[in-house]
């Protein structure tokens, strides 16, 4: 581990073991749940809900998730490009470096507007 | 020392929730524990000093296709649990490829470890107490010498993109 | 000595910096979280000219603690039919992923819980983005339809918005060229700009997000209480809704982080190389100096004797902060003065994270709601192509001032103004392509009426 | 400096657990996010070597590892969207015809 890491590592374990002590131990403080079983049931506003509300949903949210991994993929690949562009700049490989972001934005630029033209991106 | 801690630490939640992913019965309880496990090999890959791959790891899998997966498991009602195993023979089967596999990798490595001058006993690696910038070395390594490969990839990607949209969007359009 | 202790002894003696900071952020941050939704309480009422909480403390200053003990000893209600193990678990998820983000923020050149991490920036984005998963699991594990609902919609829009804000992050990491935090502030100071003057549309289009992101109005649609009761968070109650609720306030200071850091000049003084305006260096020890002025001025007329005493509270603590700043300063040669840089530093940076919150409730308060849809268009059909095209602006402005030496403000300028035009031409495109889909829409919904 | 062979047994490990899930599953999903975890253990491989010969080609590679795990699992949870849509099921014992 990278000397730098260890007090990150360090510090998420304390950042999670702060909700987890604070819930466990206010646990035993807080007066525990009374009442009958209409309180347990699901607040939806007055109604009794009928079926379990894991049901079937709208196969839009799918697409909204599968076209936000693939466009973070992309920006995954733009971060190692952008923080090196102005070296390349310093060495005079600017048509290098614009021209290998041409083909790539290319790539992606066609991937959009086709979305675009199908309507997959009327996402609601 | 620390450094053998730290692995331990990390590769004992890896195999422990990947254990608990294919036991669970119910779908989300895998997921959380596949989420588990790629956190915990995202840790491994820092201690291997990969620092840009580590925050990959995090950010591509555990925030973009786990999302993915859970919103489909949703979807889909894939949350209830449901029958398990297909037949005994299936288990048996299952036990058998597993074990053969893990004995011909395992006796393969630890031979490999002991034979001199050779195998495993790779040279040195550089100690680094200091980080040399990873990121950068990555990204010197990505365009100079993987260029081709990585817009192949990208195309790859807008395939993927592609099909999937015409695949799901055909349900939507003719409910 | 034990070797073992020895080396821990000598792992603290080379960290205790950020070893201090990570104990304080997880002590404060919630404080400072409490606080926050006090000063949102307050400017929510004084846009119409209220009052606000003004009973329990002095101005309603211990409102925050009361409303803090009073979550933590609530009842504590899960429903039957709710999936306990991810019931507890979500919660617990979103609020560890928005506080370990703060791990790699630099508030100001010393405070940082993690000095000399190369990916500081990568890392404060990527742990932030775990959070839609505590959010999806937690409407997942309620089992109600109106928590699924708002789990779904809200991870939707995070997500969604989360690619914009990746592009704009993009646009300013080609200025900076590097992900370590402190380098990225440093670079503007050699670069002589804030970022948010070379990258005017990557700044906004990241403001922009950043309010999506942190779910509040008026992208705070998974909440949107007129519609779906309050979300994801429907079942949550007592403890576990203020985690929810910490979360969503320690992700606001996380994005007003980032924007601060890599826009808005981190640390830094406003104008950190022009010589004669070094008297801004000052301000800090002024503008408390004056708080404290005014707290000593208005404490005589409170009408009741815990007021004044608070005032005058708050009056001694300013002077005693500005005294310290004032020999922190580089005239006296008290060793104080070490620590010049990084008292003042983070000055500078708080001023700016709150002036970025403080947008973030102005907006609030001001503008009404978006659907669902008018959100969606905008995140995927108007901000994307936008941060997309405004990266290739930066980069061809960049590529002018270096290979054909054009003045750099003068490249930015074009740039942003040839980004703009694109953005305007997508606008209009928008506007056809959506009017005719609206008209397309209508004319089905007349047939359906029809037929049936 | 840790030997690899450690590494190289976590990646076994894993990988035989994603065998394993992959082999005695029914439900697709399951048997998706096994194939995560399969090529999550080559990944560590790959990152272990290349630490190892100090050439930073492995983890280039286990980057391109992930963009084709994100590509796999949105074109795999398309073709469970689109057969659940069909047939109401997403067990993988049922999925029995060439086409529908």
């Amino acid at each position: 581990m990278p000397a730098a890491y260890i007090p990150l590592l360090l510090f998420s374990l304390l950042v999670l073991t702060f909700p987890v002590v604070t819930l466990v131990v206010f646990k035993c403080i807080r007066p525990g749940s009374r009442g009958g079983p209409a309180k347990f049931q699901p607040y939806e506003c007055g109604i009794l809900p009928e079926t379990s509300a894991r049901g079937r949903y709208s196969a839009r949210f799918y697409i909204i998730g599968m076209l936000f991994v693939v466009f973070e993929v992309e920006t995954i690949f733009l971060f190692p490009w952008a923080i090196l562009f102005r070296t390349w700049l310093a060495q005079h490989l600017a048509a290098f470096a614009l021209s290998y972001m041409f083909v790539f934005l290319g790539i992606l630029l066609v991937g959009y507007v086709w979305l675009y033209k199908k309507g997959a991106l009327d996402l609601a | 020392m620390l450094d053998s801690v730290i692995f331990y630490f990390f590769a004992g939640i890896a195999v422990i929730s990947a254990a608990l992913m294919v036991t669970r019965r119910n779908a989300i309880h895998s997921a959380v524990f596949l989420i588990t496990t790629l956190l915990a090999t995202a840790g491994i890959f820092l201690q291997l000093r990969a620092e840009f791959l580590f925050i990959a790891q995090i950010i591509l899998y555990v925030g973009g296709i786990m999302v993915l997966f859970i919103f489909v498991i949703m979807l889909v009602r894939l949350d209830v649990p449901l029958p398990q195993i297909r037949s005994g023979l299936q288990k048996w089967i299952a036990l058998f490829v597993a074990l053969t596999v893990g004995v011909e990798a395992g006796v393969v490595i630890f031979l490999a470890r002991k034979a001199p001058g050779q195998g495993l006993l790779i040279p040195n690696p550089a100690p680094a107490d200091k980080l040399p910038p990873n990121t950068e070395e990555l990204a010197n390594s990505l365009f100079r010498s993987y260029l081709l490969p990585f817009e192949i990839a990208s195309v790859l990607l807008l395939v993927a993109m592609v099909g999937a949209v015409v695949m799901a969007k055909k349900r939507t359009e003719a409910p | 000595m034990n070797p073992t202790l020895h080396s821990i002894l000598a792992f603290v003696q080379t960290w205790w910096v950020e070893l201090l900071c990570a104990v304080l952020i997880v002590l404060v941050v919630p404080l400072i979280a409490g606080y926050l939704a006090l000063v949102e309480r307050k400017v929510m009422a004084d846009m119409p000219a209220r009052l606000g909480p003004m009973r329990v403390g002095p101005p309603g200053l211990l409102q925050p603690i009361a409303d803090a003990l009073k979550l933590l000893i609530k009842e504590d209600s899960i429903p039957d039919n709710a999936d306990r193990f991810i019931f507890w678990l979500a919660p617990v998820l979103s609020v560890t992923a928005a506080l370990t983000s703060m791990g790699a923020v630099a508030f100001g050149p010393w405070f940082q819980a993690a000095r000399d991490i190369n990916i500081g920036l990568l890392f404060v984005v990527g742990v932030s983005s775990l959070g839609p998963i505590g959010i999806v699991l937690g409407g997942w594990a309620s089992n109600n339809h109106y928590s699924i609902i708002g789990a779904l919609r809200s991870t939707a829009q995070l997500i969604s918005y989360e690619t914009t804000a990746g592009f704009a992050l993009v646009s300013g990491l080609l200025l900076a060229g590097t992900l370590n935090v402190r380098a990225i502030v440093e670079a503007q100071r050699t670069d002589h700009a804030w970022y948010i003057f070379l990258a005017p549309v990557g700044f906004s289009t990241y403001l922009i997000a950043s309010i999506a992101e942190t779910n509040r109005a008026p992208f705070d649609l998974p909440a949107a209480a007129s519609e779906l009761v309050a979300g994801y968070m429907t079942e949550y109650s007592g403890f576990r809704w203020s985690l929810y609720f910490l979360a969503e306030y320690a992700n606001m200071i996380v994005v007003a982080s980032v924007g601060t850091t890599l826009f808005l000049g981190g640390w830094l003084r406003p104008f950190p190389n022009v010589h004669w305006l070094g008297w801004l260096d000052a301000a800090p020890t002024l503008l408390l100096a004056a708080v404290g002025a005014y707290c000593v001025f208005r404490a005589g007329k409170q009408p009741a004797r815990l007021q004044s005493l608070v005032m005058w509270a708050v009056a001694f603590s300013s002077f005693v902060v500005s005294a310290i700043f004032v020999f922190a300063s580089p005239f006296s040669h008290l060793p104080l003065a070490k620590m010049h840089d990084g008292l003042y530093g983070a000055f500078w940076f708080l001023l700016k994270v709150s002036a970025y919150i403080y947008i973030f409730m102005w907006l609030r308060f001001a503008l009404p709601r978006f659907r669902f849809e008018q959100l969606m268009r905008l995140g995927w059909h108007i901000l994307i192509p936008l941060a997309l095209v405004n990266v290739v602006g930066v980069a061809i402005a960049l590529a002018l001032h270096s290979e054909f030496s054009w003045n750099r403000w003068l490249a930015t300028f074009f740039t942003t103004l040839a980004t703009l035009g694109a953005a305007m031409m997508l606008l209009r495109w928008n506007d056809k392509y959506s009017a005719a889909a609206a008209l397309l829409a209508d004319s089905s919904i007349a047939e359906d009426l029809h037929a049936g | 400096m840790m030997p690899i062979g450690h590494y190289l047994f976590l990646s076994l490990a894993l990988f035989l657990i994603g065998v394993i899930g992959v082999i005695t599953r029914r439900n697709v999903i399951i048997v998706l996010m096994s194939i995560e975890l399969i090529l999550n253990a080559v990944n560590i491989n790959l990152v272990a070597f290349s630490r190892y010969f100090g050439d930073v080609a492995g983890q280039v590679f286990a980057l391109f590892i992930i963009a084709d795990a994100a590509a796999e699992a949105a074109v795999g949870l398309g073709i469970i969207i689109a057969f659940f849509h069909n047939r109401e099921t997403v067990l993988a014992d049922e999925m029995d015809l060439l086409k529908w």
